[in-house]
């Protein structure tokens, strides 16, 4: 099972995990939940906008899952990324992947959120109580050798 | 042919998307920004000032790849989702 | 924040992800769930039952889970890990970790469970429609270097 | 001495725990389960033919361990959780 949604709306991670432990065989589920930050400055954030490329934000998720599905053993996959506008705290992006082995299962979600952070068409503009900027790619995402 | 902006770069260009008629010189990705920065100077100023990523038909590309099968060009900064 | 428990009763994802989410500054939070498998035999699973040592499990959890805010950047970390009669797809223990670099709350998450299942004094027995089995340790946990 | 036991080698025993007064020439773990060997077939069985770690008051513990101020052991099969 692969499941891929791009939404503005927010999930319930109780209702996603249970479909993943329907799977008699698979022991091991690994999460990635990634939420919007406070800003380390003086201003507040009030709202971070997500902005994505609908046709090429779908096809880079899909085809990250699958060369995760050949490089591991994965039994399931799920990827919910959100846009819009969000309020701190609230859930930016979901990664499950379930194993048989656990090791897979880390090294797959690892591997599907590194190769999203750099590849995958979505653009982050935090509004603060002062004004609005465009976030700035993290050098670190792109040192990382996949 | 269609162009299309995302983030930064659509605020820069200040649209969402422009249909340009390109010359039939202009044969690689390297072609249309050169053609594009000549073309105005909102264009010159993104090209020489700022990050931006290419995708053709929703693939990235590089500077030498040749557009003539293309429908959609998109230009974007580069990204910061996840 | 470190929260262990081990306990009979199920938990709910949802409530426990959510105290992780009220955390402002650290954006990344990775969970492990590891569930009841079915046996790859001819024989059926009716129940994993999980026998302890009480004190021993409680402090091999908090020395592991405090080795780990040593070794990375923690700033909260949930371990709950199951006891008694379980079946089939019900979990048998949950392990979140949240830091503010996604590669630390991975790194963190994975040595946790590694760390647990070669040190911390839990034994399972599977109960099937035949007979009754202790469950043999795996081999390739205890070639994990930590 | 208290000592108890788990999972495998709690039904190998035949029960939880044993309240066992150790000669004083009993000094290491190593010289406890010589001990136990001799005091009975079942703990002869046990070491002799299973995989066994021992914990003093909650700390694994190798065979050199000196277990004099220890108030509770415990004997247990290679551990299987998570």
């Amino acid at each position: 099972m692969i499941d891929i949604r791009i939404q503005s709306s927010d999930f319930n991670f109780e209702k996603e995990i249970k479909k993943f432990q329907k799977n008699k065989i698979d022991g091991a589920v690994v999460c990635f939940l990634g939420s919007v930050r406070d800003l380390n400055s003086e201003e507040e954030l009030k709202k971070l906008e997500i902005e994505y490329y609908p046709k090429m934000a779908k096809k880079v998720l899909n085809e990250t899952v699958k060369k995760a599905f050949d490089k591991w053993k994965l039994s399931q996959c799920l990827i919910i990324h959100r846009f819009g506008k969000l309020n701190v705290n609230e859930p930016i992006v979901l990664i499950i992947t379930q194993t048989k082995h656990r090791k897979d299962a880390f090294r797959a979600n690892e591997y599907i959120i590194d190769f999203l952070k750099i590849n995958a068409p979505f653009w982050k503009k935090e509004h603060t109580n002062k004004d609005s900027y465009w976030v700035e790619q993290n050098k670190k995402d792109l040192d990382i050798s996949i | 042919m269609k162009i299309i902006f995302f983030a930064k770069i659509r605020e820069l260009i200040g649209k969402e998307e422009e249909n340009i008629t390109l010359p039939e010189n202009v044969v690689t990705i390297n072609d249309m920004v050169s053609f594009l920065k000549e073309y105005n100077k909102i264009y010159y100023n993104v090209f020489e000032n700022y990050d931006f990523f290419i995708a053709c038909d929703e693939e990235l590309v590089d500077m030498d790849y040749k557009i003539s099968n293309t429908k959609e060009i998109a230009i974007f900064p580069p990204v910061t989702g996840g």
